[in-house]
């Protein structure tokens, strides 16, 4: 039911398909990559596309297209697994506040309110400012900022599940809370949950990309696309060009958990097409 | 009596994703000047559809693809938009069957009543509230200077449904659309509603199309009634022959499948389900489900023939 | 109608209160003895020791939280490590800018979002909607800062329409002070006004599709007043709470954007403290920021009282 | 019918606090207020009364799926308003109950062997195939076809997932059952096949039904007894007979009044009310009935009329009880 809507959704196939380019883009980095990233080359600083060097090279004569194809790993390594933090925390926080509510649910919420009064980036900058960073800051820093939205969610999912009838009707017939909440109310938060992830998904590139572009990511020579960027600001008068394909980059990936972002929404909740 | 509206054959479709589901099929009825009609019909008979067909108001992705609506020598569903504006709410205003979400939450009564009465007719301020004014008292608003401050969501559903009323009548119209006008209401209220609504009828002589499916509402309420089954009218006629003679066995099913007074044991129940309109039966759509079905039944569309003067019934048992 | 405003505005002290809480803990999670941290490696004991007095470091957390809570109330945001000055005349020094750059934004956001938000919703399942999908979805995948970066090449470099170093205030000399602004501006916006488009188009789709527009209809009201009246005031009210919450994005996008075009605004300000270990700014210009986006937001929950009149009383 | 009593409802309260925050300890809104009755072994009771008047709030404290106020529910001697949570769960099976909206009573994500199945997940020692034995079987007494077994709850009309709501329930074995507004979410022309099932699994299975409506001809046709409740509180209470004939109440007289029926002609008396329901947030001091009482005097207004015994079988909570 739920594929067969999702496959004929033409939106959400162009997703998957940037999507999938991306993920064996990371995956086979070292066979698609021409050059290693990190070789610096002085006899070649900052030259132009050619065919030696499809994307032209950068200051240190580094070659920008293998930075960027190894590029893709950080930036899905990063965003995964802030996610998968935030959905995690999000999930657990979530249930318990919304399931037994009373004045424990009143504090965490009022917590996670605190949390969201931050500008999402701005916290993780302030996180990554006292931990110093590098690659799992990176991570935690994200998956911190990001968990009261899943916390939020999932427990508005849990207030509405908990009053409908059926939860109500497996509790006549003795179940108890652990079993209802496993098999009854969390089942029913996936389409929530899964939208909120993808989107958390694009939301975390774009966010790795801007902290690795304030040298508050991947710490340098690593190859992120922020670094990428950030070093071309330096040197955009001399070459333009390394500024154009890292964002192009970020771009596709982003692009694609908004497309299957988008097709999602559509299919799980037909309410707001 | 003197036809004031008819519908001729109309037909109306939804075109979705899932295929087309014809919501109306070959409706034809009329109402008369200051009659009250009945219209009764499970969900999905076209009942609602046909009203708001009537005011050119069918939702996405609804289509009216075929009929007339002739009203005051003209098709409604030919004229221009800009003058079809000037017959809704005008000439033709409708009530709906949820009062909590039919009134816009963000106005004040105020607003939306006088709001009506601006957009047809030139006057003050002044004189559009007085009006106002004068038609919540009309439908028993109690101090109806004060209530016209505020916002819908003041208001009980009772008070909203009559905010309703007063709003549609207004411009002395010459017919009242009522769709589904109590069905969220409770008991008492109801009977509160349907006496105004009959009140006003009397005292200012609008006709009202009462569409429900309340048999006992229409019973009550209605000196004609219409019958309506996956979007076709089934049977017509006057309110006394419809309930104590029903001629088309759905008719007749729903009549014996709700409990009677005093009455005990087992319920007479109809077969099966009301069907998808978009697996409509072929031929007649309730063959399946009719205890007298004939072969022609299920092969081609029942005509449609006067059993008793001014008693129509669609079904080849009375061919 | 008072009582709903002295009800948020009471409800904003916990709020205020825990943003501090986190601010202050956030600071004290720094790995090892933040003085000998922010002194770097060359500092002698009796250096840490006293900034460690200095700061207050000695005394138990909750104490320290306190005082520094009693500071904040009286405005004290603490000195800055590098140049020694209070932290707070620094942030009033570079605000301004901060505040100019994003009000620019918002403004462009709306202007571009709330009409083609509202004519995609009209226009639904039309050719022009899915060219406003698209256009969208991209403004959402686009990173901002790289968009910055490449209207720097082409607008500021190559064509020379707009300066590319130097900067000069608006509230000096407006028109060429919004020289320097307008490329940030736009391109900090686009996020932005993409979200709020896309909500606007979906509350206006939900809005349009409920009984009371289309008894508005049944009134015999034009298409246009249905519209602009009955849909948009309803679908204004989520739509607000979005651009509230992007007001947040922009705040945190500024950073990155001023760094892009060299803006010396608040962002900058926290990026080259950052760098500089410069901990009070850090705290200080975080915890600023942070209680701008939560008076706008408490402004955005005042206005949503007006669209929608039922919250007021709930 | 034997007159022994499976159910004894005594003073049954439950107030709920709304709109609580930070800064106001909220308001009271009194759903059910000191609500008696008992039910008979094999017996449909009837609880009528418009929206709010606290009749489905009732069924959930019988049950217990909330917890009252004050006041005592003694299923069969024992009172399970006190009843430690392991034990009322052990207890849980013998009583059931079937919702009204057969949308949201059913878990989307499950199946029909799941849904009915489920209750049988805590009983001991029985084997799959025992278990599906006895899906399938209760599938079969409710009017549902084996090649249903797999299906999602989507794949159903309204009255079909109706029939699936009361096998879940009656696969527990109960003897009582409550149900709360089983029908009002169905169309007319399904309606009366849910009645039958019903009226037929009482038969069958021995059950007594706690029936929780607003629509009297259902009740007039299901019910032995019938408790009508206005604002969280029972106006009348009396048998099936005894309440249409001569109704002592004026609630209940102008409730039943106001039902429309399908004779047409038959000029009936209407009584109509003025005014809506008023709010549980405030309800009226005195009789809570007396803003809208027709007969209403000035006791009504300051005294609480008690709920007392008029007549063998029939009681009422009246000051002025009609023709009495």
């Amino acid at each position: 039911m739920f594929w067969k809507k999702f496959l004929h959704n033409p939106i959400g196939m162009i997703g998957v398909i940037v999507i999938a380019m991306n993920i064996f883009m990371a995956a086979f980095a070292p066979v698609l990559a021409t050059h290693n990233p990190l070789a610096i080359n002085v006899a070649q600083q900052s030259e132009e596309p050619s065919a030696q060097h499809w994307f032209g090279t950068d200051e240190f004569g580094r070659d920008i297209y293998s930075r960027v194809i190894y590029g893709s790993r950080i930036s899905l390594y990063i965003s995964l697994f802030s996610v998968l933090v935030a959905t995690f925390l999000g999930v657990a926080i979530g249930a318990t506040s919304g399931y037994y509510g009373g004045w424990m649910d009143n504090i965490i919420m009022r917590i996670m309110d605190a949390v969201m009064s931050f500008p999402a980036i701005l916290l993780a900058i302030g996180i990554l400012a006292v931990l110093g960073p590098n690659l799992s800051n990176v991570v935690l820093a994200l998956g911190l900022v990001y968990t009261p939205r899943f916390a939020r969610i999932v427990r508005g999912s849990v207030l509405s599940l908990k009053e409908k009838e059926f939860v109500e009707a497996s509790k006549a017939i003795g179940n108890g809370d652990a079993f209802i909440i496993f098999r009854h109310i969390l089942p029913n938060c996936t389409a929530p949950l899964i939208v909120q992830a993808t989107a958390s998904l694009a939301y975390a590139i774009l966010a790795e990309s801007m902290l690795s572009f304030l040298g508050l990511g991947a710490p340098p020579p690593a190859p992120s696309w922020g670094n990428i960027l950030s070093d071309a600001r330096n040197f955009m008068m001399d070459n333009a060009m390394m500024t154009v394909f890292p964002g192009l980059a970020i771009t596709m990936a982003v692009l694609g958990f908004n497309l299957v972002g988008d097709a999602l929404r559509d299919v799980l909740d037909p309410r707001l097409k | 009596m003197e036809s004031l509206l008819s519908i001729e054959n109309l037909e109306v479709s939804f075109h979705t994703s899932h295929g087309v589901a014809q919501a109306v099929c070959g409706v034809s009825y009329d109402i008369g000047r200051g009659e009250v009609l009945g219209v009764v019909g499970e969900s999905g008979s076209g009942k609602s559809v046909t009203a708001l067909s009537v005011l050119r108001l069918v939702p996405y992705p609804g289509r009216i693809s075929a009929g007339r609506i002739n009203y005051e020598g003209r098709d409604l569903l030919q004229i221009p938009e800009k003058q079809m504006r000037k017959v809704r709410g005008d000439r033709i205003s409708m009530i709906f069957q949820e009062p909590m979400i039919s009134l816009n939450p963000a106005f004040t009564i105020e607003n939306q009543l006088t709001e009506a009465l601006h957009n047809h007719r030139k006057m003050s301020q002044k004189e559009a509230r007085e009006r106002a004014i004068e038609m919540l008292a009309l439908v028993d608003i109690p101090d109806p200077a004060k209530r016209i401050k505020d916002y819908p969501h003041h208001l009980s559903g009772g008070m909203r449904q009559r905010v309703m009323i007063a709003e549609a009548l207004l411009l002395d119209p010459d017919v009242l659309l009522a769709d589904e006008p109590t069905t969220a209401l409770d008991v008492t209220v109801q009977a509160q509603v349907l006496d105004l609504m009959h009140r006003l009828n009397e005292r200012i002589g609008t006709a009202i199309m009462l569409i429900t499916h309340n048999l006992g509402v229409v019973a009550e309420s209605a000196r004609r009634v219409v019958v309506m089954y996956c979007g076709r009218v089934v049977e017509q006629g006057p309110v006394k022959e419809i309930f104590e003679q029903a001629r088309h066995p759905y008719t007749q099913g729903l009549l014996k499948s709700i409990p009677k007074p005093g009455g005990r044991g087992k319920l007479y129940e109809m077969d099966g389900i009301v069907p998808s309109l978009f697996e409509l039966p072929t031929g007649c759509p309730f063959n399946p489900r009719c205890p007298q079905r004939r072969p022609e039944c299920g092969k081609s569309a029942p005509p449609w023939r006067e059993v008793q003067p001014g008693h129509h019934a669609l079904c080849w048992l009375y061919a | 109608m008072l009582k709903f405003v002295l009800k948020r505005i009471i409800y904003l002290i916990p709020t205020l209160v825990l943003v501090a809480a986190l601010v202050f803990l956030l600071i004290h999670m720094i790995p090892g003895d933040p003085a000998a941290v922010i002194l770097g490696p060359d500092a002698t004991a009796e250096d840490v020791a006293s900034v460690r007095q200095a700061l207050g470091l000695d005394r138990p957390l909750y104490e320290q939280f306190v005082v520094w809570l009693g500071n904040l109330a009286h405005g004290d945001f603490g000195v800055s490590i590098h140049s020694k000055r209070p932290v707070i005349d620094s942030i009033g020094e570079r605000f301004p800018v901060t505040l100019c750059l994003t009000t620019l934004a918002l403004v462009f956001a709306l202007v571009v979002a709330l009409p083609s938000g509202v004519l995609a919703a009209v226009y639904h399942n039309t050719n022009k909607d899915y060219l406003f999908m698209i256009g969208t979805i991209l403004g959402v995948s686009v990173p901002g800062f790289w968009l910055g970066l490449m209207a720097l090449l082409v607008f500021s470099v190559q064509l020379g329409w707009f300066p590319s170093t130097g900067f000069v205030a608006m509230w000096e000399e407006f028109w060429e002070g919004l020289r320097y602004m307008i490329l940030p501006a736009i391109t900090l916006s686009l996020f932005m006004a993409a979200v709020v488009a896309r909500m606007v188009r979906s509350s206006m789709l939900e809005v349009l599709r409920l009984e009371y527009v289309t008894h508005a209809r049944a009134k015999g009201l034009s298409e246009w007043k249905v519209i602009t009246k009955h849909a948009l005031k309803n679908a204004f009210a989520p739509t607000l709470t979005t651009i509230g919450i992007q007001y947040g994005m922009l705040l945190g996008g500024a950073v990155v954007t001023e760094t892009v075009f060299s803006l010396p605004g608040l962002g900058k300000y926290l990026v080259v403290s950052i760098y500089m270990r410069d901990y009070p700014v850090v705290q200080g210009c975080i915890l600023f920021i942070a209680l701008v986006y939560v008076f706008i937001n408490t402004i955005v929950d005042l206005l949503y009282g007006y669209f929608d009149p039922r919250v007021q009383y709930s | 019918m034997s007159l022994k009593t499976i159910l004894k409802v005594e003073d049954l309260t439950k107030y709920f606090v709304v709109n609580r925050s930070l800064f106001s300890a909220g308001e009271v809104v009194k759903a059910v207020d000191g609500v008696s009755f008992s039910l008979m072994q094999g017996e449909t009771l009837s609880l009528v009364g418009e929206s709010g008047c606290g009749k489905s709030t009732t069924g959930r404290l019988v049950l217990r799926l909330i917890d009252p106020t004050r006041g005592s529910v003694h299923y069969q001697g024992q009172d399970i308003a006190r009843l430690p949570a392991d034990k009322m769960r052990k207890l849980r099976s013998q009583m059931q109950i079937i919702f009204q909206d057969p949308w949201s009573s059913l878990n989307p994500r499950m199946t029909v062997k799941e849904i009915i199945g489920e209750g049988l997940r805590r009983q001991p020692g029985l084997s799959r195939a025992q278990r599906k034995k006895m899906v399938l079987d209760m599938m079969e007494t409710v009017g549902l076809r084996p090649e249903h077994y797999d299906r999602h709850p989507h794949e159903f009309s309204g009255g079909q997932r109706q029939r699936l709501g009361v096998a879940r329930a009656l696969i527990m074995r109960p003897k009582l059952v409550v149900a709360d507004e089983p029908l009002s979410a169905l169309d007319v022309s399904v309606q009366a096949q849910v009645v039958n099932l019903l009226a037929r699994l009482k038969r069958d299975l021995g059950l007594s039904y706690l029936f929780i409506s607003h629509d009297l001809a259902i009740v007039e046709h299901i019910s032995d007894r019938i408790a009508v409740m206005y604002l969280g509180k029972l106006m009348e209470l009396a048998s099936k007979r005894q309440l249409f004939a001569q109704p002592r109440h004026p609630y209940t007289q102008a409730l039943f009044s106001a039902a429309p029926t399908t004779e047409v002609g038959r000029e009936k008396k209407r009584i109509i009310l003025t005014g809506d329901v008023p709010s549980p947030l405030n309800p009226p001091k005195g009789c809570r009935f007396h803003t809208r009482c027709p007969v209403a005097q000035e006791d009504c207004r300051q005294l609480e009329p008690e709920f007392k015994l008029l007549a063998p079988g029939h009681w009422v909570a009246c000051h002025h009880p009609i023709n009495g």
